[in-house]
């Protein structure tokens, strides 16, 4: 179970990549990369791929360039979507990511076909568009040489939607966390529930949540990463309780997007509204992070409450010890 | 409010009216009372999922308040988040059912403009949230099971509804839910949409009144995001699995509650004695289980919804 | 300990209360009632033992019929002040209160003294004018049949000011309950902290929290009823905490009181601002009841309660036994 | 900010400058420095309880991010108390101290116009202990230690505080501190004021640097309420009990820290250096507690305190 890291994507060991790409395990990340920056790259025109246009200051971009910075834009400070390889790439010491549950398939829980169209085509062309076989992807990681469980969803993938598969590899995050106290690290983007799977995907709020209480009972840490668009479901369940919740600058984030809020209350939403820097002064959240310091800020994190587990004080022993199974003992990106 | 498709009973309502007011005691009246019952019960026992939707939103179907009334002999409805103001579209308090306390929690809506303008329309603001968490609190505190009603379109998308946190609202709720140190039943009665629904429905026994409806996303929205159509919410709500048996079928719903012939709205006393019945019947099924038990049964029940 | 509570009061037993009197542990209730209303009784003029003038409407009102009324204005309903003994007559069933620690003596921990006046001198003021030794009250009562622990503070003693015996005996009156498993129904009216004590009034605020917290444990039941004026360290400890939290209609409530925040922002309040309709539309209280209510609704909570000790559900029973002493055999007003 | 009654002091600052101006390898400067330290020794060896209150309000003292930016080797300031807003007069976040993690809370006051607006003086508003809730669970949930510092005038007194639950708030936190299943500390560093201050003060050990103070209001606020006459704050203060000395003597407080000569203001490094030796000695005494016998002890204490 789970293949070996994006080791290979860091240029460290590309003959494994191909050797995982024949097993069927690995993706082509590099294709991923591609995809995911589509709709900003739509007026780029015929240079499109080696230029990229800003969706909000429409300033042309330099691709080799633009992905030194992170995707985001070196004129307006504008954060582009990112793929969740990339994601887990810029985020984690190379090599040191675990895939767990790569092969999980997809489920179609009501046997969904929405017209001529089943569900089960429309999770097929999703994974061929994004190389992943549902929307979201963790496993074992360090950043900065602390360990952690890190987790992506990935928005390009029906609208970053939690139906059965996401809540169920979510849920298996959170568990991975406590069989080895190690803390968990989420990247949320959602456009929300996942139609096609009713209310099986409505239940997946109460799914995480159920595992996200015995984390807590076990003391082991959760930081909230909430990146643009963060919506509905995924935010009103495990993202928005993080011990720690993190937006990136401009992120959209909320219960309702701000086109229902606008079709609903017929009013257009003032500039910035329902955005990263709106929810911190309204207190939900606790930093908005830059992305080139996002990586700083989490190995601070864990750096602090790596320390947590030498400290015994208080209570988090005692839970450990009484609410959860004994850690697994292993080795992270050893 | 008139629905479509109860044309032949109306009819028969119509003709019964007629002849009851040339002569009361006419021999043909009773007849055709049967005869309107037993259309009614045959329309009621194959309503298509749409048709379940319109019974769901009926503007007479019995809410909180109505059931309230009905069920419990001492009741006190308490008021406020303690953070910041008093949301009338999720009301509760303690109260009495056949001399068991327990504490009463659920979505209100209005029957006309001045009361769905009060209750906005049983769509609640983060404030409703965290009331119903300050009841759960309350509840578990002092050792009382917690009934929930659900009956909303879902939660209130307005941006000063964003403000103060309608995620973070939501989010807890469930949570706190999940964690409770007391027995939990929801039962929904009406509408039950959405996260605005689970907010307070995560609970140890799952029921549906037999013409409610719980959705991921109303069926008009479903439409929209499916085939940005809001018009064929029909059409959804027929593939979407959205009614009682349905739901059952799935896993995810442990039992039905039977209506009245015809549906709740037609009598509120004999939806609110079958709801009653089904809520004692429940309780004692939940008496007596060890509080950890409990919980981990809680938790192992929605781990387990959609596990591959 | 403990006297046999106001049943002489209430025409049943006068010569009991003689004899109490006589034992020095009675109070003349009748001269306390008389006393506690003279704020509003100044305009009286020289009709002043008969009729009393609305501080609100400023009509004058026949003061057995105002006495009758419970002390809420006829014409416009406002709601006067009401001494500790006629707060215990009007909630409490007749002859069923029982005080406790009723003779327990003030504190002077600072050996405080103002001027020429010390802080002594002044405690003895006060209870020379309110009949009381302190500024609360409390003791086992029934109300409507239902058990309970009830306590009122006095607002005529040192502006109903929380010192250390006040912190002591509200601190008392909570462990009665524990000990009891009764409910528990305080009447707070307060100024506030007890300069004179300085910060061992402070401290009071978490004397009275900390066992408020073994209230909690033990799974007993706590109504709070905050009437004119509640302020300060009272209303920000144990008056706020009710599992219910009831307001007298017009009460001023709050941690400053209006004429602070005035002083602070030099702004007039609106009308109604910081009074009980305005903290329950602001989701502080959970009922504003009027006077001639307030007994109802306190016997159908307690009748509510009451029941849960038969219902056996959940975590109540296991903390009572875990974390609290085993309940003392009373029999309340028997 | 001048203190008038170290005007020997400054006279002699004076003097040295002089002289230093001429020739700055002046022999008499060397025995005027000396002087001018036993000169603020003596001072700050017998300030009267009104001239200690001055020290404990001077501008220049350290306030809560000095002391972070000096104590800890990692800190992350979180935000929000996830209802309403952020208060920008209490901070706090996880941080290191020499290896142990806990959980840093405390009041911020501004020294200029700008950040005592941003600040609030200092005057939390409910949100601001709200957070402080927050993050005391925050730190239950993962076993840190919590330390307190504890500097301001007291809770903000307006309306829009009133509404949003002022005393609720207050209540809560005090409540939460009583109850967390982990050790908890509480320093005194500048102005301990009222309810405000109490919100985040109660804990397992209380400590009061040399030159804070603790009172139940202002002493301008307590002349007002018990001669109605501010100005006199000086005789309030005296009588009041508000120095550390005199409330180690009531029991209340349990240990006092030193400052540096003259004062905290006149050297934060080294505040900060005494504060965090102090700090490091109480976590020793704590470590290790049972969590039920921590919990016990403080509650017994508390409930101990104006016991007859
Ligand atoms: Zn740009
Ligand atoms: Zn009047």
């Amino acid at each position: 179970m789970g293949r070996k890291g994006l080791g290979w994507y860091h240029g460290e060991s590309r003959a494994a990549s191909a050797a995982l790409s024949q097993k069927g395990v690995g993706r082509n990340m590099r294709d991923i990369l591609r995809r995911s920056h589509r709709e900003d790259e739509r007026d780029a025109g015929a240079g499109g791929d080696l230029w990229v246009r800003c969706s909000k200051c429409k300033e042309l971009l330099y691709r080799p360039e633009h992905e030194q910075n992170l995707w985001v834009c070196s004129k307006c400070k504008h954060h582009f979507r990112v793929a969740a390889p990339d994601r887990i790439h810029i985020t984690a010491d190379p090599g040191s990511f675990e895939e767990r549950d790569a092969d999980l398939p997809p489920m179609d829980p009501l046997h969904f076909r929405s017209g001529v169209r089943t569900y089960r085509e429309k999770l097929e062309q999703s994974a061929a568009a994004t190389g992943s076989p549902e929307a979201f992807l963790y496993g074992l990681a360090r950043i900065d040489d602390s360990p952690c469980v890190l987790g992506v969803i990935e928005i390009e993938f029906i609208g970053g939607s939690m139906g059965a598969i996401v809540g169920e590899k979510v849920t298996r995050a959170i568990e991975t966390s406590i069989a080895t106290n190690l803390p968990l690290i989420l990247f949320s983007s959602s456009g929300g529930a996942r139609m096609q799977e009713g209310v099986v995907s409505l239940m997946q709020m109460a799914k995480t949540l159920a595992r996200l209480d015995d984390l807590g009972a076990a003391s082991v840490p959760f930081v909230s990463v909430m990146t643009d668009p963060c919506y509905g479901g995924v935010t009103a369940s495990f993202a928005m309780l993080g011990d720690v919740n993190i937006g990136e600058p401009g992120a959209f984030i909320g219960f309702a997007g701000p086109r229902v809020i606008e079709q609903t209350t017929r009013e257009r939403l003032p500039p910035g509204a329902a955005q990263s820097e709106f929810l911190l002064s309204h207190g939900m959240l606790d930093l908005v992070v830059p992305r080139p310091e996002m990586r700083t800020m989490l190995a601070r994190l864990l750096r602090i409450y790596a320390a947590r587990s030498t400290a015994a004080y208080g209570s988090g022993e005692a839970f450990l010890e009484s609410r959860s199974a004994p850690p697994e003992k292993v080795a992270v990106g050893a | 409010m008139e629905l479509e498709w109860e044309g032949p009973v109306r009819q028969l309502d119509g003709e019964i009216a007629n002849i009851r007011r040339v002569n009361p005691d006419d021999d043909r009246i009773k007849s055709l009372e049967e005869d309107r019952e037993a259309r009614l019960r045959d329309l009621y026992q194959e309503l298509s999922p749409w048709q379940t939707v319109q019974v769901a939103r009926h503007r007479d179907r019995p809410y909180l308040l109505d059931y309230i009334k009905w069920m419990f002999t001492d009741f006190v409805e308490v008021h406020g988040d303690r953070r910041f103001g008093d949301d009338r579209a999720i009301l509760g308090g303690p109260a009495l059912l056949d001399g068991t306390p327990l504490m009463v929690i659920g979505h209100q809506k209005g029957r006309d403009t001045a009361s769905n303008l009060m209750h906005n329309f049983g769509m609640p603001n983060p404030e409703g949230y965290r009331k119903a968490i300050r009841l759960f609190r309350h509840a578990e505190k002092l050792g009382l099971p917690v009934l929930t009603l659900v009956d909303t379109p879902g939660a209130n998308p307005s941006l000063p509804a964003e403000e103060r946190g309608q995620a973070q609202a939501i989010a807890e709720s469930i949570a706190v839910m999940l964690s409770l140190r007391v027995p939990t039943i929801c039962v929904v009665t009406g509408e039950g949409g959405s996260g605005g629904a689970l907010a307070i429905a995560v609970a140890d026994r799952l029921a549906m009144l037999q013409y409610s409806i719980l959705t991921v996303a109303s069926p008009e929205a479903a439409a929209s995001i499916l085939w940005r159509d809001a018009s064929q919410a029909p059409e959804a709500a027929a593939v979407m699995r959205i009614t009682g048996p349905e739901l059952v079928e799935l896993g995810i719903v442990d039992s039905l509650i039977p209506e009245p012939p015809g549906g709740a709205h037609r009598d509120h006393a004999g939806a609110a004695r079958l709801l009653r019945e089904h809520v004692l019947a429940m309780l004692e099924e939940l008496r007596g289980e060890d509080v950890e038990d409990l919980i981990r049964k809680r938790h192992d029940k929605y781990r387990n919804i959609g596990r591959p």
